[in-house]
């Protein structure tokens, strides 16, 4: 499935631009993170376990930055594993001046659930998927201001 | 809170006292731990019904509930339902109307069947069929098992 | 329930004759008292469970396995990796010609996975729980690849390769021709195109899924295999080469079996792996294989296309003969195929009289499960096939699907009747059965059934699935797959012997799962011993260490009545001269023509006082038989092999007899359509058989109505479907809807009975029906659609939102269909 | 089968139930479990512990307010709900509920599972957003009230946050309702589903097309203006292997209507 969308940042490019390559603070974009190691600028993994009602779904997600073009464009790759289901998640971000002195990022993702899920990963998985983007991308409003803040003061 | 727990559960008459993990199933616990091998498993999503037992009367899948959970309960399972090795009048009509094939899904319906004659001693064929819908047959394509329950009931 | 209780067998009064009567089955007391033994309820001292770690991916490189944090729980007792069975066993032997006879089947997958779900890794634990957990803690490294889900573009250039050693994805193909093609369609009148039809992929899904519980003994070497396989005999020849092991090393052992419809003959595999583990143990070991491992990884139904086909017509629909070009879809592995390849032509001409016939069978592997027989196994696919296009064909030219059928029926009166590739169809009277069928409806009030539900808004239609059973197999058609499979013929055993206190035991070969095999072989030789069918003991189930087993011996492919029954019979027969034989010389040597058997023993028929009680029989030759003549030659132990006249079939011209019986169903469905839906209900029904003579009427019966609930359910609900990536998306019975009590539409039985010349008891194989049910649904929905849009039924999968498709767009499903 | 290791508690009263839930961050409540133990078994998501909601007589009961108004404990089980009196007093609600699964499930699954699970195929949740339930959610800092609108969250997920329970639904008086589905054979899982409440002003929720019920307000509630009102709504129904998007998007229309017309014609009697 493919999930992708456009979103403009109050901040300069570069503010952004640190943002979405400093592992640190996009950790704090991901929701239920419980532990995050950098193997180096390029590799990353995290322990998530994404909140649900019934219960956390536990997943280890490895992620490889594998394509960037400095300020511009980011391609990352990322791998969950959660017990039987994997998932594969190549994300795009491009950065482009907006109007105001603000950044534009249109972003895209395509996931592809591999195991046993069944209809349930069609009708079930695409809305949560849906729902973490839209908090990862509402976290990510907060980090670039917190970043803002920071670079101003 | 606590991973494991001991129980007390009355089955079929006896008396068992076991120490269980909080994670396992009442249909493992009655399969494994007990060694009453009659009720079955036939999925893993709590549809076929296989594991049909009576639980303090009430008619519930053992698949879907936890073993902890059927502390100081009275459970019945089919090896309960015939006394003295009398066949019961249900137990009875399913081999009178070739109402089972392989026998696997069998224990399942028949206790679906003994919780419905007992609250509805003369189901109507409608309600026979509302009564099994919880219970999945592959051999026999339902329509035996209807007349041998109707049958009891007649 | 301490208390011990002696309940006395009822004893049945002395019948005219046993055979033909509905008695009651042996097997029903311990199975309404919850005491049948099931594969999952024998257990062993210190077991050890068995869990399988999967492939989450359809189709990628392992790049490594690494087992030790798994094995480091307390309570775990081992694993087994795919590379540790390369090295332990070789592949298993395979059927086909190359391509396909390359593939290196493994227990576990090798070095890659080709669907989700294959088994990768086994891990063993003292608990099942303990099991699974620890199976988490297998880190399996894969590196995906690109899958190829649809057997269509399986052969495109570019797309993935399953199997490296056969170099693409054709698996088998072979072309198959009889009669005269040009001259037909140069006779035709009409010649009518249908471009493609597709056969779903399902299956029976059997309630109690595979399993087995296996021991090794080190000191001789053999293992001893609990299991519910249905065809020990082909797992044995599986399963003894691969594991360099002779066959009596493998002793297969089974009681009550949760259901098979040929699901559960190819666990051969998963049974390697458990032997494996169980001598590496040293213990016994456990495995179930839960519903979703089910689903994901066992024994699916042949997917089919028929492309490009024509059918030569005549105005009147006379039909001539047909071309087409089957792609059957085996998934990953051949595991029993490509047999489908050959079987679908034990019924080529379905039941019609077209004598002209062309198919080109080409099977691919593609990134899903592997296809295993499944109840209608190969033929079932080909009589859709066949239904469809006399459906299609009397729609286009405006004919009645009735008289169509009966114009090319063949005849009674032409029975036996040589089809085109010399398959003899025994007996039989399809148009009487489909009067029958079409009376049992209440087919002349059809059309104000149809305007009564449209002034409902609703949209009625009748369809008809007419279908044939072919049983007992002549394994000789396998060499028109690989003329060097040596295969042929058929067997099976019984023996029957009067044990030293008279009783009659009788032992069987096959591996029942709920076809009542106690009970009608108890029928036949309580006929011919002039018994109560109480007084004989059929034991339960199947052990190879019985030596009451041949090649051939399993329950499959609807052939006990014949194969089994006829063994049954054989060995009784034995057993009753024997005793005659015996009573002879304890008379005096009074000749055996003046005695009979009667009332539980042998006697004069002149003198009926003298009598000797099959006790006193068994008595004498088992415990005090001093003074017996030398040369008497009586055990009262009689093994006997029945063998079908079979001959090789002509391999070259793809033509000879390939299966003794011709069992018959005619099925006719009403249905009812929400057009504003496509929701549909069929309102009513009947099935109509014809399996010659019937032992137990009762079996046939349930027999018949457990064919027609599966065909009803492959027709609306069931269907195994893949994403692109390859996820199955029906992996459990969420979302693969079987049906329900509440889902079975009223249903009217009626049959006739046309003996088999060929077998000793004029009896034919059945229960496997033909999809009947799944034809009849697909006529009625096209018939409902009739004048809504005349949309064509091309698939035999038609859940609710598939008719509300052909209803908002009928001119695509009519795209490929021309007339000429 | 084969759950992952779990811990278990069974207090003995809902402020020991929130005491427990609110000192264990990864325990959830266990209800009738028909939802929540089939998703353990598949090892999907897994609290870290449960806490057995079974046995607390505050969230049974059934009771009728002198003004119709329905107070139903969230582990009122289906069947209790379609054998009591009380819940006459609103007959959709017993109606629905007897659709729902079967025997065994409707014997020990409940109203309140049901609509926290908020699995997008249930029936409760369209229903209750249809009929103006309220749902009662209590925590540390106290009770709250949630309209049924804002009660559903996403998958899976309601406005019952961590360490909290819902305690009581409340729905107010009325008998102009309707419901319609289509189900995967006989009332087995719905692959679009539809409630109607015509009390005051037509109000229609449909289940099954996104990660929540969708409520719209039709103008009225004759056939037109209903479709109108549910293709305005802009659903993006996803697609699985029952239904493609296109078909739910279509189904959602038909389903409503005839929701709207059961409602209509009991608002009439």
């Amino acid at each position: 499935m493919n999930v992708e969308g456009e979103r403009v940042f109050a901040a300069p490019r570069p503010v952004v631009w640190k943002v979405l390559n400093d592992p640190a603070s996009m950790a704090k974009t991901m929701p239920g993170v419980e532990s995050f190691d950098v193997q180096d600028d390029k590799h990353w993994t995290a322990q998530v376990k994404v909140p649900l009602g019934l219960g956390g779904l536990k997943m280890k997600i490895a992620m490889e930055k594998a394509e960037e073009r400095e300020l511009e464009f980011a391609l990352m790759m990322m791998t969950g594993q959660g017990v039987g289901a994997m998932m594969n998640m190549t994300t795009t971000f491009e950065l482009s001046d907006a109007s105001d002195g603000g950044t534009k990022m249109i972003w895209g993702a395509e996931v592809h659930i591999a195991g046993p899920v069944g209809s349930m990963g069609q009708r079930v998985l695409q809305p949560i998927i849906n729902q973490q983007v839209q908090g990862v991308l509402g976290a990510l409003d907060v980090q670039v201001q917190e970043a803002l803040s920071a670079g101003s003061s | 809170m606590e991973v494991s727990r001991a129980i007390a559960v009355t089955i079929n008459g006896t008396e068992y006292e076991r120490d269980v993990e909080a994670r396992k199933l009442l249909i493992h616990f009655i399969r494994d731990d007990l060694d009453l091998t009659g009720s079955h498993i036939g999925c893993d999503t709590g549809n076929c019904g296989a594991c049909s037992v009576i639980v303090d009367g009430v008619l519930v899948k053992s698949c879907m509930m936890l073993a902890v959970q059927a502390d100081g309960t009275t459970i019945e399972t089919v090896e309960g339902l015939a006394e003295a090795g009398e066949l019961t009048p249900l137990q009875q009509s399913f081999s009178d109307h070739h109402a089972l094939q392989c026998g696997y899904c069998t224990p399942g319906m028949l206790m679906s069947a003994t919780a419905l004659l007992r609250s509805n001693p003369n189901p109507s064929e409608a309600e026979v069929k509302k009564a099994l819908q919880g219970n999945i047959c592959r051999c026999t394509g339902y329509w035996n098992i209807i007349e041998a329950v109707k049958a009891v009931g007649k | 329930m301490s208390n011990t209780v002696v309940t006395p067998e009822k004893v049945a009064t002395p019948q005219k004759g046993w055979a033909g009567q509905s008695v009651p089955r042996k097997e029903d007391k311990r199975l309404v008292e919850g005491e049948g033994v099931f594969v999952d309820d024998i257990k062993r001292h210190g077991m050890g469970y068995i869990f399988f770690v999967r492939s989450p991916y359809a189709h990628a490189h392992i790049t490594s396995i690494d087992v030790s944090k798994a094995e480091a729980i307390k309570g775990v007792y081992g694993t087994l990796t795919g590379e540790e069975v390369a090295a332990l066993t070789d592949p298993f032997f395979q059927l086909s010609t190359p391509p396909g006879a390359h593939l290196k089947d493994f227990a576990l997958a090798v070095g890659k996975v080709r669907y989700v779900g294959e088994a990768v890794v086994a891990v063993v634990a003292e608990t099942r729980e303990l099991a699974r957990d620890a199976s988490e803690l297998v880190d399996v490294e894969y590196e995906p690849l690109d899958a190829v889900t649809d057997a269509r573009h399986a052969q495109d250039d570019g797309a993935p390769v399953l199997h490296d050693d056969s170099g693409s994805n054709l698996m088998w193909e072979g072309v198959y021709e009889w009669g005269d093609l040009d001259a037909a369609f140069a006779e035709a009148d009409k010649v009518v195109k249908i471009s493609e039809l597709h056969f779903h992929r399902f299956n029976s899904t059997p309630l109690e899924t595979d399993g087995a519980l296996v021991e090794f003994n080190r000191g001789t070497g053999q293992w001893t295999i609990y299991t519910n396989n249905q065809f020990p005999g082909f797992a044995a020849i599986m399963m003894g080469p691969a594991m360099r092991t002779g066959l009596d090393k493998l002793r297969f052992v089974t009681q009550d079996i949760g259901g098979g419809f040929g699901n559960k003959i190819t666990s051969h595999p998963q049974l390697v792996a458990c032997c494996l583990l169980a001598r590496k143990l040293n213990r016994a070991v456990q495995w179930t294989e839960w519903r979703t491992d089910f689903h994901m990884s066992m024994s699916h139904g042949n997917e089919r296309w028929f492309h490009d086909t024509e059918v030569a017509v005549k105005s009147d629909g006379t039909l001539l003969g047909f071309r087409t070009k089957a792609l059957d879809d085996a998934g990953a592995w051949l595991r029993y195929e490509p047999l489908g390849g050959v079987i679908w032509a034990q019924v080529t001409p379905g039941m019609y009289r077209w004598r002209n016939i062309r198919l080109e069978f080409t099977q691919v592997a593609t990134n899903k499960a592997p296809v295993s027989p499944n109840r209608g196994y190969s033929r079932m696919q080909h009589l859709w096939f066949t239904e469809r296009v006399i459906d299609i064909v009397a729609h286009e030219l405006d004919l009645d699907p009735v008289d169509v059928r009966k114009k090319n029926y063949i005849r009674t009166e032409d029975m036996p009747y040589e089809t085109p590739n010399g398959c003899i169809y025994d007996s039989g009277d399809y148009a009487q059965m489909l009067d029958v069928a079409l009376d049992l409806i209440g087919y002349g009030a059809v059309e104000e059934r149809k305007a009564e539900a449209a002034s409902r808004g609703k949209l009625v239609g009748l369809g008809i699935g007419s279908t044939l059973d072919s049983g007992t197999n002549n394994f000789g058609q396998s060499r028109m797959i690989n003329p060097e499979l040596q295969f042929s013929g058929n067997n099976e055993v019984a023996t029957v012997k009067l044990d030293i206190f008279g009783e009659i035991v009788v032992t069987l070969g096959t591996t029942p799962q709920g076809q009542g095999h106690e009970t009608t072989a108890a029928q036949v030789v309580a006929d011919i011993l002039q018994c109560s069918v109480d007084d004989v003991h059929v034991r339960a189930g199947h052990d190879s260490y019985w030596n009451s087993h041949a090649g051939f011996s399993g329950t499959y492919a609807s052939q006990f009545a014949v194969t089994g029954l006829s063994a049954v019979k054989g060995a009784t027969d034995m057993l009753a001269a024997e005793i005659k034989k015996l009573a002879s010389a304890v008379f005096g040597g009074v000749p055996v023509e003046a005695l009979e058997l009667a009332e539980g023993g042998v006697r004069i028929k002149e003198s009926p006082d003298a009598f000797l009680p099959f006790m006193a029989c068994g008595a004498i030759i088992n415990a005090n038989n001093a003074g017996l003549p030398e040369d008497l030659g009586v055990t009262l132990n009689c093994r006997y092999v029945y063998r079908p006249p079979f001959q090789v079939p002509d391999v070259e011209k793809k033509f000879g007899n390939l299966t003794l019986t011709y069992a018959a169903q005619v099925h006719v469905a009403v249905i009812e359509i929400d057009p504003e839906t496509g929701y549909y209900d069929i309102v009513d029904y009947a099935a109509v058989d014809d399996c010659g003579i019937r032992i137990n009427p009762q079996i046939v019966e349930g027999q018949v109505m457990g064919a027609t609930a599966q065909a009803l359910g492959a027709a609306v609900h069931e269907t195994f479907e893949y994403d692109e990536d390859g996820n199955l998306l029906t992996p459990n019975f969420y979302d693969y809807h079987v049906p329900h009590a509440l889902d079975m539409p009223p249903l009217r039985t009626g049959n006739i009975e046309s003996p088999s010349p060929f077998t000793p008891l004029g009896t034919k194989g059945m229960g496997e029906g033909g999809g009947a049910g799944i034809h009849a649904v697909c006529a009625a929905v096209q018939d409902a659609l009739r004048g809504h849009g005349d949309a064509i039924v091309w698939d035999s999968h038609n859940p609710y939102h598939r008719v509300w498709e052909m209803l908002q767009h009928p001119e695509k499903t009519r795209e490929g269909v021309t007339v000429s | 089968m084969l759950l992952r290791e779990v811990e278990y508690a069974k207090p003995s009263s809902v402020a020991e139930a929130l005491t427990i839930l609110a000192a264990n961050d990864g325990a959830r409540a266990l209800a009738g479990g028909q939802t929540l133990i089939n998703v353990m078994k598949a090892r999907a998501a897994s609290p870290d512990g449960l806490v057995d909601l079974n046995g607390l007589a505050e969230l049974k009961g059934i009771d009728l307010g002198a003004d119709g108004t329905l107070s139903i404990g969230p582990m009122a089980t289906y069947t209790e709900i379609c054998n009591s009196a009380e819940a006459r007093a609103r007959p959709i609600l017993g109606e629905v509920c007897a659709q729902i699964a079967d025997v065994q499930v409707r014997n020990r699954g409940t109203i309140g599972g049901n609509i926290c699970a908020n699995d997008p195929t249930n029936h409760l949740p369209p229903l209750l957003a249809a009929i103006g339930a309220q749902m009662t959610i209590a925590g540390a800092g106290g009770e709250r009230v949630v309209p049924a609108e804002e009660f559903f969250i996403g998958v899976y997920l309601t406005a019952v946050g961590p360490g909290e329970l819902l305690t009581r639904i409340t729905i107010p008086a009325g008998k102009a309702d309707g419901f319609a589905a289509v189900t995967l054979g006989a009332d087995g899982t719905c692959i679009a589903n539809a409630a109607a409440s015509l009390n005051g002003s037509l109000r229609v929720a449909v289940g099954c097309v996104g990660a929540v019920p969708l409520v719209v307000h039709p103008a009225s509630a004759d056939d037109d203006a209903v479709r109108e009102a549910v293709r305005g709504a802009g659903i993006d129904a996803p697609s699985d292997v029952h239904a493609s998007s296109e078909y739910r998007s279509h189904l959602a229309e038909v389903l409503s209507v005839r929701a709207a017309r059961q409602a209509t014609q009991r608002a009439g009697t």
